[in-house]
């Protein structure tokens, strides 16, 4: 790239991004008078994200698996706009051009290379994410995405602060390839990359830093709960490989570290839960260790997380979709705590237990094809210990999962609100990009390589 | 570069008001404290020879940020007047310990005898104001234009959360 | 000790005030203005690079850092306004029905 | 007719699917009216399969999961695997005819029935599994069929204050352990080494070597079987209804523990060491099985300990190099203990759902049929020589031990584990046929006996004649090919030995008599009697965790600024590569199978990464001081409109895993 660029020798990769900006940009340009219709604004948004999708094909790799799940994550929280908690039901039009944005950040995060842009795809996602939670209505989303935001604005001052260490020891923003640094400024570059991947593990939500995203899926509009988790969850995951790729072990060994710590801890304290919601909060904190601890293994790590997140994406759609329509409140389950009133209707609770079995890793839905590459990854790089540490921690974790098996079953044949046409539609897609990669599993794993 | 009194003033300049964000109690003179911070960062980016930062931060910094924290202060309830616990003084302590020791450990390279670690120093002047430009529409041309759709998206958050605030607009949807 | 050093030491302290001022600051705004402290620390760090690299990336990275940490401030600032204008104490901590 | 039937069976896993499909939808009316045709079916294949010429019928997708030691879908259907579904199939039936008349009331029995075919479909999975990831999938699959069924009756609250759905979860946290260390000996194989028949030359191969790999897998059977410390779950699960207790757990699932070490006996059999702990544990559980069951006064849970107990058994005898005794027993035990758990059904559902000891008696006249079928079954429990199957297979088990000369204790100990199942077993048939009549019995009813007595026949027929499958005739050597290593001869006239055993066993019988008289207490055992409550204590420590969420930002913030601080000091510590442990450790082989999945991985991500440098694995090249501004400027240049190192690819470096496995965790 020297000198000004030639827009006709643009990659498909920014044709994608300026078409989700120019989408966004014509949503706000007509929200007034777009607020008024339901299909508008989501028909607006799909075509755009379907264009992403389009551009994503024409490439390869990292690149094409970052467009294609991305804009797939954009698209279903579009198709549940219509049913989103939001506190004003006329803010569909900016809702979703907030979440064409949101794309672009986990579209960035995927295909940058510079620290500098890695930086803005994480920020762009960290705003998109607060500002859908803070949407929904009620007290709750407010709470949960003011404490996002501050939050994710501490651990991107962090990330940012690492960003500066890294140039001060490498002159360049380049991801650093820490065995080439100089050995007297190693250190700060060592230190440096810690920091960054600070930043991005809170977009990931591993343990330390998992508060503000488990607050938000917790109260955040389902609606949109699916999408910025898959998002940035995708993003985070590819960015940090990225990173780990140059730092080798320095890196590696400390997520390793933190992807265990996550796995056992949102096991454990799941088992305290009997709220629906916030079982699936902590559900995504212990794919986040799992996704943590691919990318602490190694160059097989960044197929094996790749591979996790396509197989974790469709299952957490599906969930989150399923859930869509129920409010911001929580969700206790009838079996665990008395006086629970789950409202969902013979189908969307069939769609929620597949969804549940795929996060538990129960063969064959995909989970657990992705959970046996990030395992093997973990196995060929840190040996028994921590491979069966994880291994014990994840199944352990279908005992939560199967908890609301109860209530679910239970649910009734006719209940009224089974949710619009378009979330249906949305339910239904991901239950066949669940049942098709459980059965074709290695169709995802094309996409991750 | 050996040290100079200007840097170093400037440094100590920064890290005293930066103390003062910390430490002062009443919200307003945090935000003075930040517009001091911000000056004499400013002053520092020019002994550090960027010229064009120290007027971006002068302007975009204490001009409008700093300012905007003022006017935020006065729309909270009791000014923002805050009651500390010293529970929070000692996380906030131990916290800082961590971080300073950790960024200790990297800089000990620095200060140990015997070391021959140092940072890289160059001779000269530090890029001009038009050197700055360029990698701006070259190199970091993504970047740049990716700040327009963040900023996009910090606009439209702004404005949907403050009609939070208002009642609820009538009428449904179809 | 270089001039070089003593910039790093002193971004390093602002980054640690900033630090312990958003563990123990109770104002959802002074929260954020220790986040200010801890991206001027980062802002300053590359401009530093970019001065002892001779590289420009550095201040045009830094002038662009400079525009994140405002976004985040107008932000953070209408998400604090919206949650504490209804409350009648100004604390972070006191939102917290959220919990367990 | 047996050709095509024994090229269906390693598809038989299929079977029930449809009526699963046709129960959820409530077809038809009258519910299970249908289903029994699944395991009919899978039960009549595996006939045809085992009358035909046995030739072993695979399936293989290669290429299914590319990433696994074995990257194919592999089903096998071979003699054992026959034997196992003809055993599955032919108890799910009966179970299945018995449970219509069990859960007439019952207005969700359909889903029940939808259940039991997701059970028996997942069973039967296992069962012709080829290799180690299908297998996983049908022992995961049980395990769901299991928790499902066992919190059938979420709603209600058992006589302990505990429900089932907590007894599901522990059957689940149990067996989710097994599950883990299945998972682990997944991954752990070298590549080409998932397949079930091939392990015994694979494993060695893996780190660790046999001994792992085989821990593995004791320790997946053990969580299955309810053997050692993972038997606490067992007596929970008889919270389910008793058709689910005698069909999964005593005839079938539990027994797949059994079955997994059956089928991989050729590679425990390598390590001497994995012999002897499945020996222990096995022997452990027999006799502490078989004590505790003399302190229940649920009687359903004193039948569940025999079974543990009796798992035990089958253990000892795969520890003690006779898969083939573990097999036979297996057989047989499945028979007479699901007509055993069927018959107390009876009881249960005559006694309007009564299961304590104490309540129930003298009832050997009200229900006639099931007092038959019970002392059918304690007969062939303690080992009745000639007219029981038990007596032959347990003397075949018997047998095996007196011939292992290594650890003779074994044998002895076995013998005294006769003399426990005496005991238990007395005192479950007196106390719950003979004796006093209690409050329960007094106005038990006995109508509908017969569509509850029709099922148990074939069983009972089993419990008496299965013994003859190989006693004298030899059979079922016959039929199991070469997939089990054949074991001693085994005969029908017990010689001194055999004598013997069955005297302690009646003296055992007699001693339970006398117990069935005593009062009856209800000692607790630990775990047993509220095993359930496990579940209540060990929520302190979640609770604890979940606790760190208080909803104050500032407790989060110091959380996130010192996990940064750990991370970032954590980066610091000295590579590995420096570290003694890594170095020259790892097994040749392992580390140099890393590297080929490294270089395989690397050719596939193109060439991207290699204009950075190669980094060797675990090293980390320092860049001498002097090379500080060559490398300042090779950085400038690349700033200056060059593209940057892994501008082009998605990764710059591609840093290999920080080298070979550790050999040693």
């Amino acid at each position: 790239m020297n000198g000004m660029p030639d827009l006709s020798a643009l990659s498909w990769v920014h044709r994608a991004e300026i078409l989700l900006v120019v989408g966004a940009l014509v949503l706000l340009a007509f929200a007034p008078r777009l607020d008024r219709s339901r299909l508008a604004p989501m028909l607006i948004g799909l075509v755009t994200a379907g264009g992403a999708i389009a551009c994503g094909l024409q490439t390869t790799g990292a690149e094409r698996m970052g467009l294609v799940v991305g804009s797939v994550a954009v698209v279903f929280g579009l198709l549940l706009l219509s049913s989103a908690e939001l506190f004003d039901r006329h803010q569909t039009p900016e809702a979703a051009a907030l979440l064409l944005i949101g794309g672009i950040g986990g579209v960035v995060l995927v295909t940058g290379q510079s620290l500098l842009e890695l930086a803005l795809g994480t920020e762009m996602i960290s705003l998109v994410g607060a500002a859908l939670v803070a949407l929904g209505q009620g007290q709750r989303p407010l709470e949960a995405g003011f404490k996002y935001f501050v939050l994710t604005a501490v651990t991107f001052a962090t990330l940012l602060f690492g960003m500066g260490l890294i140039f001060v020891a490498t002159g360049s923003l380049a991801v650093p390839a820490l065995g080439a640094v100089a050995e007297g400024v190693r250190p700060l570059a060592t230190v440096g990359v810690a920091l960054f991947a600070i930043g991005l593990a809170f977009k990931l939500a591993v343990f330390p830093v998992h508060f503000g995203a488990l607050d938000a899926y917790t109260a955040g509009p389902s609606s949109f709960v699916g999408s910025i988790m898959v998002l940035s969850k995708l993003g985070a995951a590819a960015a940090l490989v990225k990173l780990a790729s140059g730092a080798g072990e320095a890196l590696q060994f400390p997520l390793m570290i933190v992807g265990l710590v996550t796995i056992v801890f949102a096991v454990l304290a799941s088992f305290a839960q009997d709220d629906l919601r916030r079982l699936m909060a902590y559900s995504a904190v212990a794919h986040a260790g799992f996704l943590a601890l691919g990318v602490g293994s190694g160059v097989a790590g960044g197929t094996a997380v790749a591979f996790y997140v396509v197989g974790y994406g469709a299952a957490a759609l599906l969930a989150f979709a399923c859930l869509a329509g129920t409010g911001t409140g929580p969700l206790p389950l009838s079996s665990l705590r008395p006086g629970g009133s789950l409202q969902l209707g013979p189908a969307r609770a069939a769609g929620l237990i597949v969804a549940l079995l795929s996060l538990a890793g129960v063969p064959p839905l995909p989970g657990f094809w992705t959970k046996l590459a990030v395992l093997k990854a973990c196995f060929g790089a840190w040996g028994t210990l921590a491979t069966t540490t994880a291994a014990l921690g994840g199944v352990l974790g279908i005992i939560y999962y199967l908890r609301p098996l109860p209530d679910l079953l239970a649910q009734a044949k006719e209940t009224k609100g089974q949710g619009t046409v378009d979330a249906v539609v949305a339910v239904g897609a991901a239950v066949a990009v669940v049942v098709v990669l459980s059965f074709l599993p290695n169709l995802a794993w094309d996409l991750a390589r | 570069m050996e040290l100079s009194a200007p840097v170093a003033v400037c440094c100590a300049l920064a890290a005293l008001s930066a103390l003062g964000v910390v430490l002062l109690r009443r919200p307003v003179h945090v935000a003075l404290g930040l517009l001091g911070h911000s000056l004499s960062m400013a002053a520092l980016y020019l002994t550090l020879s960027a010229q064009l930062m120290a007027v971006a931060q002068t302007l975009i910094y204490s001009g409008a940020i700093v300012v905007l924290f003022l006017i935020v202060v006065t729309l909270l309830p009791e000014g923002g007047q805050e009651k500390l616990s010293f529970g929070g003084i000692f996380l906030a302590v131990m916290a800082g310990a961590a971080v300073l020791a950790v960024l200790g450990g990297a800089l000990a390279g620095f200060f140990a005898p015997g070391s021959t670690a140092a940072l890289p120093v160059l001779a000269g002047e530090g890029p001009s104001v038009k050197e700055v430009g360029k990698p701006l529409f070259s190199t970091l041309v993504v970047p740049f234009e990716l700040t327009a759709p963040l900023l996009l998206a910090a606009i439209v958050t702004a404005i949907a959360l403050w009609r939070r605030q208002e009642k609820p607009r009538a009428g449904g949807l179809d | 000790m270089t001039n070089e050093i003593l910039v790093v030491v002193a971004a390093a302290f602002v980054f640690a005030c900033g630090a312990m001022g958003v563990v123990y600051r109770k104002n959802p705004v002074a929260v954020l203005m220790s986040v200010e402290l801890m991206i001027n620390a980062a802002i300053l760090l590359l401009i530093l690079g970019s001065r002892i690299h001779g590289n420009a990336e550095g201040q045009a990275a830094g002038l662009l850092v400079l525009v994140l940490g405002a976004a985040e401030a107008v932000v953070g600032l209408a998400l604090a306004l919206a949650v504490f204008r209804s409350r009648s104490r100004v604390d972070v901590d006191e939102p917290k029905e959220i919990a367990g | 007719m047996t050709t095509m039937l024994s090229q269906v069976l390693p598809w038989a896993w299929l079977f029930p699917l449809p009526f699963l499909v046709l129960s959820a939808l409530g077809i038809p009316r009258k519910a299970g009216a249908l289903s029994f045709v699944g395991p009919l079916a899978i039960f009549v294949a595996a006939l045809g399969f085992l009358l035909g010429d046995r030739a072993t019928q695979k399936v293989v997708f290669d290429g299914w999961i590319p990433f696994l030691p074995d990257p194919a879908f592999r089903l096998t259907a071979d003699g054992l695997a026959a034997v196992m579904l003809a055993v599955v199939g032919g108890v799910a039936t009966c179970v299945f005819v018995y449970a219509i008349a069990y859960m007439k009331d019952d207005e969700r029995a359909h889903r029940f029935f939808a259940f039991l075919d997701l059970f028996v479909a997942t069973m039967s999975l296992l069962v012709v599994a080829g290799n180690l990831t299908v297998l996983l999938a049908g022992w995961t699959g049980v395990g769901i069929a299991s928790f499902l069924l066992i919190s059938f009756w979420w709603t209600k609250t058992l006589p302990d204050g505990t429900t089932p759905l907590q007894a599901g979860f522990l059957a689940l946290g149990a067996n989710a352990v097994g599950d883990a260390a299945l998972l682990v000996a997944c991954v752990l194989l070298p590549r080409g080494g998932g397949a079930l028949d091939t392990l015994a030359q694979s494993a060695p191969r893996a780190p660790g070597g046999v001994l792992t790999v085989g821990l593995c897998l004791v320790i997946a059977a053990a969580a299955k079987s309810a053997q050692g410390p993972l038997w606490f779950w067992l007596p929970s699960a008889m919270a389910g209804p008793t058709p689910v207790s005698a069909l999964i757990h005593a005839a079938t699932m539990v027994a797949a523990g059994v079955y997994l070490l059956v089928r991989t006996a050729p590679l425990l059999e390598a390590s001497p060491e994995v012999l002897t702990v499945i020996t222990v544990v096995g022997l452990s559980t027999a006799l502490l099985g078989g004590m505790a069951s003399l302190w229940q006064t649920n009687f359903k849970r004193g039948i569940a300990y025999s079974t543990a107990s009796q798992l035990g058994w089958m253990f000892v005898a795969v520890g003690v190099g006779a898969p083939f005794a573990a097999f036979f027993h297996l057989v047989t035990h499945a028979s007479f203990k699901a007509m055993m758990f069927l018959s107390a059904g009876t009881v249960i559902h005559a006694a309007h759902h009564e299961e304590d000891i104490r309540k129930v008696g003298g009832l050997a006249g009200t229900l006639k049929g099931a007092h038959a079928f019970f002392l059918i079954g304690l007969l062939a429990l303690i080992g009745t020589p000639f007219v029981t199957s038990g007596g032959i297979s347990k003397e075949a088990i018997l047998a095996a031990a007196h011939h292992h000369t290594s650890q003779p204790w074994v044998f002895w100990a076995l013998l005294a584990g006769v003399f426990v199942t005496g005991a238990y077993g007395g005192r479950l048939y007196f106390g719950i046929f003979h004796g006093k009549k209690g409050e329960a019995s007094a106005h038990a009813h006995g109508d509908h006996l017969a569509a509850f007595d029709l099922p148990l026949l074939p069983l009972a027929a089993g419990a008496l004649g299965l013994g003859y499958l190989e006693g004298g005739t030899g059979l079922l050597h016959g039929l199991l090919g070469n997939t089990v290593k054949p074991g001693l001869a085994v005969h029908v006239v017990p010689d001194g030995m055999g004598w013997l055993a069955f005297g302690i066993a009646v003296a055992g019988v007699l001693f339970g008599r006398f117990l069935a008289g005593l009062p009856q207490k209800g000692l607790p055992v630990p775990g047993g009697e509220g095993g359930s409550s496990v579940v209540a204590e060990v929520r302190i420590l979640p609770e604890g965790l979940a606790a760190l969420h208080g909803g104050r930002v500032g407790r989060y913030l110091f959380l996130t600024m010192l996990g940064a601080a750990v991370v970032a000091g954590l980066s610091l510590r000295p590579p590995s590569g420096e570290l003694p442990r890594r170095v020259g450790r790892a097994p040749a082989k392992a580390s140099a199978s890393a590297d080929k999945a490294d270089k395989a991985d690397r050719n596939q991500r193109g060439k991207g990464g290699a204009s950075s440098g190669e980094r060797r694995p675990g090293g980390r090249p320092g860049v001498p001081a002097g090379l500080q501004d060559a490398l300042r400027n090779r950085l400038r240049q690349n700033n200056n409109g060059q593209p940057r190192p892994g501008g082009a690819a998605p990764a710059p470096a591609p840093a290999p895993p920080p080298s070979a496995p550790a050999a040693t965790p």
